[in-house]
């Protein structure tokens, strides 16, 4: 016992002793977060903060790449039965766990084990539990060598595994929890590790020197993603404007979501470069369909008319995000002709419409916050279209939690809203149909429609599903629930120092590949 | 013999604007004690303060001479001055409460002076006279008393310790301004007698600020009379109050009441008021925590007032006359005994007998600046007091009310506020209000106490004028026994809460039997001089 | 001395009881909940009952509380619903940033302020005077945000002579902290010369017209003395009392400064804690703030007698 | 001489005066007319710095600055109005009724008042907004509840001290109700601490609404005040200064017509500190 001690105190101690010499010619990349992240569970008690930290950590067996198709990530290959029921992955070599331990086939089930736990509150637990894509066992085929079995055949499973809101069901060791199995930290694979946590200041993560990198180029959170930089630090500053000072002053290098308004003069700036590249978030006017005046379809094409589409999105994103009316971002595989056409903007119309349904002038109250500024700068330019076209729209203020609290008990007339990315149009689709009775956060309550969604997620062909997206697509504009206005951009501004960064699409830094010149 | 001050043809006044004090001269010897006598508003005080270069800020010397021992000081440089100021001349001031610097230990304020004007003295030999000083104006305990706070003390013993101070350094003179008059009349008296006895004994002249004429006869050699900041009479004392000449020195000398002949007939029938062996005693909290104590003012009073007599009420200060006056008016509840009015128990009465007993029994208080709601006008004041009087309508109430005015001299006051009145004309206001509802009884507490010399004896002529022609019953509260002497029939002497000596007032005031009387009465300056000036008068009619 | 601190101690508790209590109902009573925000738009009612349950929010609001006081009592704040961090020794440590800087700026504020006051007291009237009320009313004026941001726009932006944003502690560096701390800190003494000089000149005029003064000027004592000895110990006792006044305030405060200078002090986390629906951390602070603010209070009562020794008596 | 002594009372009345004046006039003419509609949004003028046409230039959505520092000063002197009236009604009432009742309703109004008290004014203003929620009136409440300790405290002290002094005694030896002391006698001579902390309390309220919607908890946008203009204005404050620096001017401009009309107020209600 005592020896042991002295060996770790010794081992402590040259640790400490190397970080202290290695600190004079160490690098550091520090990199703005909003807010502090959650926790460094991988897709437990997260948010999107809390994902763009993690996945410098933990990796799973499947990535997403920047068009949002999905690349094996520790998996070398995949292999998929011809039933479409056995998916088999087979382990890269050489991986290595932070703590040096090799990555093997029993990781990969003791962290399945982990995550289908239900005490664990995975966020993907149900998608994988339940449903379409449930998963009946894991099991190990050799050491390098594991088997999910499904259900049923599923479109989908390949991307719910990438899901980064679930960490990519990332491969952790069993270090990282307790004798009582309880989270410690994440040792995971990813070419940093957890460094240090100050709650409430900053995340810093180190370099993995041990990294295993694959040697496709970089692309989404699949490909190369070794790390040349020492250290990075994720600072919390939740204010933009202060976010944006500190990149000026050189107090951070990356601001990874610069506010559209700033681009202007941000671009102008020296020692600073932005990089632009499309999301497929999803902003849009909610209409609660059950609401008395707004359950007139009429209505709701009359507000659907009254508003310039393409002139709120160009002055809201300053030209970084295209005009798009489809619930399927524009960037998506399945994004076509049904899906590119806008809505007319026809204010006469919209006063015919809103006649014929009767609406007098009554004040419609739309809800909406000053957390996410594009969304509340749409919402005052809405207002003022609506007031045009004799739409008497009042705007609401509330601050976010309470828009949510609203949103999730359908609590609302109108409300201008954001959606995160869902990377698959299915996914797309449901994240915002179903039926209110039961889940009443839902947006679109069509039974008809509701059936093709499900109908779509089982099938893999291509071809069929557009032609089911397409339906889909007029259904929706013939309903109207929602008015989406644009999938929204991520602007990155970043020190030009900094040699290899990129904005994607899923908005979320990524320090790898990416070098600082001193 | 060169004076030690003198000061000649001075003025001090607003710059540009009115003079505060006229052209005004005196001088002081070597070891004499010299009055300025005046009322407020005479610039007394100015006078003295010039001496010093102390004028409040707003105020600035004018002409004339100022010379200290021949010197001219008028003009001193600042350090010159600075040495004369508690070095060469001592300063004693009015509001003992206040003069004393709350923050600093009574040792230390006492040692800055002697630091400041005799650097060579030790701090031991220092210690050793400010404790010695103390002790020669009779604090006992002086070595704890330089240890203490100015909080700690009476004011009767902070001017004591005021005066140690002030002679610590053995002034060639000691200015005192008013050193006496917020004190009660025994210690007035023990003060005095105990500065005037030092200043002797040290060779110090003395220049007295005062406004009581009886102090100024008592205790000074020579004395100079101000009106309005103009010197009207300047002589030695006995002459002064003995053959005044000017016609305001004349009234000064006139308003120092004199015993009036009181017939005994009035005070007769059932007594109005019956007070039976009332007591009262106060609960002192200590904080949540501490401890609670009792104090009792009043231990078993009995007293009756009958119909048409005035009965007064003296003591010195903490004797319990002023709780006497308001436990009476149901202001105090008594802890114990009986109060009946027109033979009607006040304590146990009704709504409807105690509402009999406010429409017949009024208070005139003592401070006429603070018993007048500073926000309403002379007329609504005088008019509240009808409110509850329902049989008169709008206009009869305005007639009473112009009539009550105008008995107590201040028509057409109806519109002031209680602010643009003097203190005689605001106390007027008070016994107009008090008398409009024509009370069976008035309780009057101190009315004149707060008063000038002259208004003094206005408002005493008024109320006994008033008396005899509404016939109420008054229980005059007081500490001044020469008013008590021109007003009262009967004379009630109360210490430490207890009726010590009572009857008709020449008898008590001819032969008083208990120690505490004899004690007030001569400690009493105006009570004789009022018998002096008697005398002066029967000499000069002789 | 014991007894009357004990007393005044005792005394808070049915007052931070009170706010405790309140700020716990009241907090749940606002729209929204920490787990809904977590869970975003995906939100389903199931598995927000689910975590709701699993940090206890289910339960009746008074088991709530008295579970949340139990603990409390023996110091143990509970742990932040959104990122898990216990919640005292996080306020303990906010609490450091925000201290260091109301401290230092109470300090430099009072020692810049008393004399002025003073000095423009004593030559009441004068120009000098003119100029150090006007400058003073005018400081007074500007709201805290507003100066801080013209600061940071002037020294962090145009000049670059401080860092705009973050912060390091003491321990770790104190050079660098300074620097941090820098511009909030001029931001409040520049505010609080505003309201501490005005106190300090009027506390002034008004012991300077009492007759102690001017005995003490009979007695011969010199001008400086006058002021140093016999004006500023009773002019200080009412400045006294405004400093613990401002020191209570700005304590839980000075969240506005903190969010221009995006300092991770005590105010800026209370203000994310209410956005982030984090009761446990609003609780926290609330009852830590009211605490302080109590505390502060105790102290300065303690003191007064130091400048007015005639408050022991009473 | 007298000519040329300097008179605070009178240089603060007459700064202080015309400043609130201007400000004052701004929000009435505001009510009426605007020089452009302070929520019109215009796409072409965004970011428009000063010119003739707007003299303090445009914001992000292109609304006119002085329009909006108009409608503000409406807003915000509107909000600070009620917000003191309410805390002075209320904080009124309560006091009178603690002075007046003593005893146990006394003690536990005070309890209340000290816990409340305990709170730093904005600090209880963040909670309460934070339960009201976000808009004209709320903020309204919620101020008013957070000022409305410090009037109940000042009444009430001021309300024992002027219970003991001679002319209210003097009214109950009159045979008046306590009621009607209370409220001819008592009430009326509170008027003058009463009118000085009314008129600070202004300027703290201003200040805190400001500081309130600059965190966002404030009147919610888009309507106008100061404080949400200097808050949508921050990130701009480099290549916009103009849109931080109207709204700030008028926030001290009016803090400053307050606090000098204040200084007049007190000398001339309390003598003694006058210069």
């Amino acid at each position: 016992m005592k020896a042991s001690n002295w060996a770790y105190g010794l081992a402590v101690g040259a640790a400490l002793l190397g970080g202290a010499t290695a600190a004079s010619a160490q690098s550091m990349a520090r990199v703005s977060i909003n807010a502090d992240i959650r926790s460094t569970y991988p897709g437990v008690n997260r948010d999107s903060n809390t994902d763009g930290v993690i996945h410098h950590i933990v990796e799973g067996l499947v990535a997403f790449k920047e068009d949002s198709s999905v690349a094996p990530m520790l998996a070398e290959k995949i292999e998929t039965s011809a039933d479409g029921l056995t998916y088999t992955f087979t382990l890269r070599e050489g991986l290595k766990f932070h703590n040096g331990a090799p990555v093997t086939a029993d990781d990969v089930l003791f962290s399945w084990s982990k995550y289908m736990n239900p005490e664990t509150k995975w966020r993907c637990h149900s998608d994988f539990s339940k449903g379409n894509s449930e998963v009946v066992s894991l099991d190990k085929v050799d050491d390098r060598t594991v088997a999910f079995k499904l259900k049923q055949p599923s479109a989908l499973f390949l991307g719910l595994l990438a899901r980064i809101d679930c960490g990519s069901a990332g491969i952790l060791h069993k270090d990282s929890f307790a004798a009582d199995g309880s989270f410690v930290k994440p040792i995971g694979t990813g070419p940093y590790m957890l460094a240090d946590w100050k709650k409430g200041e900053y995340v810093e993560l180190a370099k993995f020197d041990g990294y295993a990198s694959r040697t496709e180029k970089r692309d989404g959170y699949a490909g190369a993603r070794k790390a040349s930089i020492d250290t990075v630090r994720f600072v919390i500053i939740p204010d933009r404007s202060a976010a944006k000072a500190a990149l000026y002053s050189g107090s951070i290098e990356v601001l990874s979501d610069l506010d559209v308004n700033d681009l202007k003069e941000t671009k102008a700036r020296k020692g600073i470069k932005v990089d632009i590249a499309e999301t497929m978030g999803l902003s849009g006017i909610l209409m609660q369909t059950k609401d008395p005046l707004l359950s007139n379809v009429k209505m709701r094409l009359a507000i659907a008319h009254a508003v310039d589409t393409a002139a709120i999105v160009d002055a809201v994103t300053l030209g970084t995000a295209k005009p798009n009316n489809s619930p399927i971002p524009s960037v998506s595989a399945y994004y076509g002709k049904p899906q590119g056409e806008m809505i007319k903007y026809d204010p006469a119309l919209a006063r015919k419409l809103a006649a014929e349904a009767g609406y007098k002038g009554e004040p419609i109250k739309m809800i909406t916050n000053k957390r996410y500024q594009p969304s509340f700068d749409s919402a005052v330019f809405i207002q003022a279209m609506a007031k045009e076209a004799g739409i008497n729209i009042e705007l609401e203020v509330i601050e976010w939690a309470t828009q949510l609290d609203m949103y999730t008990k359908g609590d609302y007339q109108m409300m201008s809203f954001l959606y995160s990315a869902r990377l698959d149009p299915s996914l797309s689709f449901d994240m915002f149909a179903g039926p209110k009775a039961t889940q009443p956060r839902k947006v679109w309550d069509n039974p008809a429609a509701q059936t093709l969604i499900e109908q779509s997620m089982t099938i893999s062909d291509t071809e069929k599903r557009k032609e089911i997206f397409n339906k889909l697509e007029s259904m929706f504009r013939q309903d109207m629930p929602m008015l989406v206005l644009y999938n929204g951009a991520d602007i990155a501004a970043y020190s030009d120092k900094l040699e290899g960064y990129n904005a994607w699409m899923a908005g979320q830094p990524r320090l790898w590949g990416v070098t600082l010149k001193q | 013999m060169s004076a030690i001050l003198d000061i000649a043809g001075l003025k001090i006044g607003v710059p540009e604007g009115p003079l505060v004090v006229d052209d005004v001269s005196l001088s002081v010897q070597a070891g004499e004690v010299v009055a300025v006598v005046g009322e407020s508003g005479s610039g007394k005080t100015m006078v003295a303060r010039s001496i010093l270069g102390l004028l409040p800020p707003g105020l600035v010397r004018g002409e004339g001479a100022i010379r200290f021992k021949g010197e001219s000081i008028e003009a001193a440089p600042w350090k010159r001055m600075r040495a004369l100021r508690g070095g060469e001349i001592g300063m004693v001031f009015q509001e003992p409460m206040v003069s004393l610097n709350p923050a600093i230990r009574i040792g230390r304020q006492m040692e800055e002076g002697l630091a400041i004007h005799r650097p060579k003295m030790g701090r031991e030999e220092r210690r050793c006279l400010c404790a010695d000083m103390l002790r020669r104006v009779g604090i006992e305990d002086a070595e704890r008393c330089l240890m203490a706070f100015p909080h700690e003390f009476s004011g009767g013993m902070r001017q004591r310790v005021m005066i140690a101070m002030a002679l610590a350094c053995r002034p060639k003179l000691l200015i005192a301004d008013e050193p006496t008059t917020a004190l009660d009349s025994l210690t007035q008296r023990e003060v005095l007698d105990l500065m005037v006895g030092l200043t002797r004994e040290m060779g110090t002249a003395v220049l007295l600020i005062t406004h009581d004429l009886g102090v100024v006869a008592r205790y000074s050699q020579r004395c100079v009379v101000l009106e309005k900041g103009k010197l009207v009479e300047a002589g030695a004392t006995a002459q002064i109050i003995g053959n005044p000449q000017h016609p305001y020195t004349q009234r000064l000398i006139d308003a120092i009441p004199r015993p009036e002949p009181h017939g005994g007939d009035q005070a007769t029938g059932a007594p109005i008021l019956a007070v039976e062996n009332i007591a009262v005693s106060f609960t002192r909290r200590g904080g949540l925590f501490g401890r609670s104590s009792q104090m009792q003012a009043l231990k078993g009073v009995s007293l009756e007032v009958r119909p048409g007599e005035t009965v007064a009420v003296v003591g010195g200060s903490g004797s319990g006359k002023t709780t006497l006056g308001r436990t009476i008016l149901q202001l105090v509840k008594p802890s114990g005994g009986g109060i009946a009015f027109r033979g009607e128990p006040l304590l146990t009465a009704d709504r409807a007998a105690l509402h009999r007993f406010r429409m017949n029994c009024q208070l005139i208080s003592q401070d006429p600046y603070s018993s007048l709601d500073p926000r309403m006008r002379v007329g609504a004041i005088v008019e509240e007091a009808l409110r509850l009087l329902p049989a008169l309508s709008p206009a009869e109430k305005q007639a009473r009310v112009t009539d009550a005015l105008a008995e107590v001299g201040l028509s057409g006051y109806e519109r002031r506020f209680p602010h643009q009145l003097s203190g005689g004309q605001r106390q007027r206001v008070a016994i107009a209000r008090a008398l409009i509802r024509e009370p069976a009884l008035v309780i009057a507490d101190e009315p004149i106490s707060a008063l000038d010399m002259t208004i003094q004896k206005q408002i005493l002529d008024l109320l006994g004028q008033l008396q005899r022609q509404r016939g109420f019953s008054c229980l005059f509260i007081s500490h001044d026994l020469a008013a008590v002497r021109q007003i009262a029939s009967r004379v009630i002497v109360m210490q430490e809460g207890l009726i010590v000596e009572q009857g008709e007032t020449e008898a008590v005031f001819g032969r008083p039997r208990h120690p505490y009387t004899r004690a007030l009465m001569e400690a009493s300056p105006a009570l004789a001089l009022s018998s002096r000036t008697l005398d002066f008068a029967e000499a000069s009619t002789r | 001395m014991g007894r009357y601190l004990l007393g005044r101690l005792l005394t808070t508790i049915p007052t931070l009881l009170l706010v405790s209590f309140s700020v716990f109902v009241l907090i749940r009573l606002v729209p929204g909940d920490p787990i809904v925000l977590m869970l975003g738009d995906a939100a389903d009612a199931e598995t927000v009952r689910g975590i709701r349950e699993a940090y206890g929010l289910e339960e009746p609001i008074y088991v709530q509380f008295g579970l949340w006081l139990l603990k409390a009592i023996s110091g143990d704040l509970g742990h932040s619903i959104s990122n898990g961090a216990a919640v005292a020794p996080l306020i303990l440590d906010r609490f450091q940033v925000s201290a260091s800087i109301v401290l230092i700026a109470v300090l430099v504020a009072a020692s810049i302020s008393v004399p002025l006051g003073m000095i423009a007291a004593w030559r009441q009237n004068s120009l000098t005077d003119i100029l150090v009320v006007g400058g003073a009313t005018l400081l007074l004026s500007l709201p805290s945000f507003w100066l801080g941001l013209l600061l940071l726009l002037l020294f962090g932006l145009k000049l670059g002579w401080v860092p705009v944003v973050g912060y390091v502690s003491f321990a770790e560096n104190w050079q660098g902290a300074l620097t941090y701390i820098l511009l909030p800190t001029v931001t409040l003494i520049l505010i609080e010369i505003g309201v501490v000089t005005r106190m300090a000149r009027a506390s002034t005029v008004e012991v300077l017209r009492l007759e102690y003064i001017t005995h003490a000027r009979a007695k011969g004592v010199s001008e400086a003395s006058v002021l140093m000895r016999h004006a500023l110990p009773n002019a200080f006792a009412p400045t006294w009392t405004l400093l613990g006044l401002v020191l209570g305030n700005l304590l839980g405060g000075i969240a506005v400064v903190e969010t221009v200078f995006t300092l991770p002090g005590l105010g800026r986390l209370l203000v994310d804690a209410i956005f982030a629906r984090d009761y446990p951390i609003i609780q926290g602070c609330m009852l830590f703030t009211a605490f302080l603010y109590v505390i502060v209070n105790l102290l300065v009562d303690l003191c007064y007698p130091l400048f007015d020794p005639r408050v022991m008596a009473e | 001489m007298t000519g040329l002594r300097f008179s605070w009372r009178r240089a603060n009345a007459v700064i202080g005066g015309a400043l609130l004046a201007v400000i004052l006039f701004a929000a009435a003419i505001a009510v009426v007319w605007t020089p452009f509609d302070p929520l019109g949004i215009n796409l072409r003028a965004r970011y428009a710095p000063p010119s003739w046409l707007r003299p303090f230039g445009a914001d992000e959505f292109g609304r006119d600055v002085l329009s909006r520092a108009m409608a503000g000063a409406l807003t915000s002197t509107s909000v600070a109005l009620l917000t003191v009236a309410f805390a002075v009604i209320c904080g009124t009432a309560l006091g009178l009724v603690t002075g007046y009742l003593r005893g146990w309703t006394d003690r536990a109004i005070m309890m209340v008042n000290d816990a409340l008290l305990a709170f730093p004014g904005i600090l209880l203003a963040l909670g309460l907004m934070a339960v009201i929620g976000p808009n004209r009136y709320g903020i309204v409440l919620a101020l008013g509840i957070a000022y409305t300790p410090s009037v109940v405290r000042v009444v009430r002290g001021t309300v024992l001290s002027i219970r003991e002094r001679e002319y209210v005694e003097a009214s109950r030896v009159l045979g008046n109700g306590e009621i009607y002391t209370m409220l001819r006698h008592v009430l009326p001579n509170a008027f003058a601490p009463l009118a000085v902390l009314a008129t600070s309390m202004f300027g703290w309220v201003i200040l805190s609404e400001s500081a309130l919607s600059f965190l966002g908890l404030g009147v919610p946008p888009p309507a106008p005040t100061w404080g949400n203009m200097l808050a949508a204005a921050r990130p701009y404050l480099e290549s916009a200064p103009w849109l931080g620096i109207t709204p700030g001017l008028c926030i001290a401009a009016t803090l400053l017509g307050i606090n000098l009309l204040g200084d007049a107020l007190r000398d001339k209600l309390d003598p003694r500190m006058a210069g």
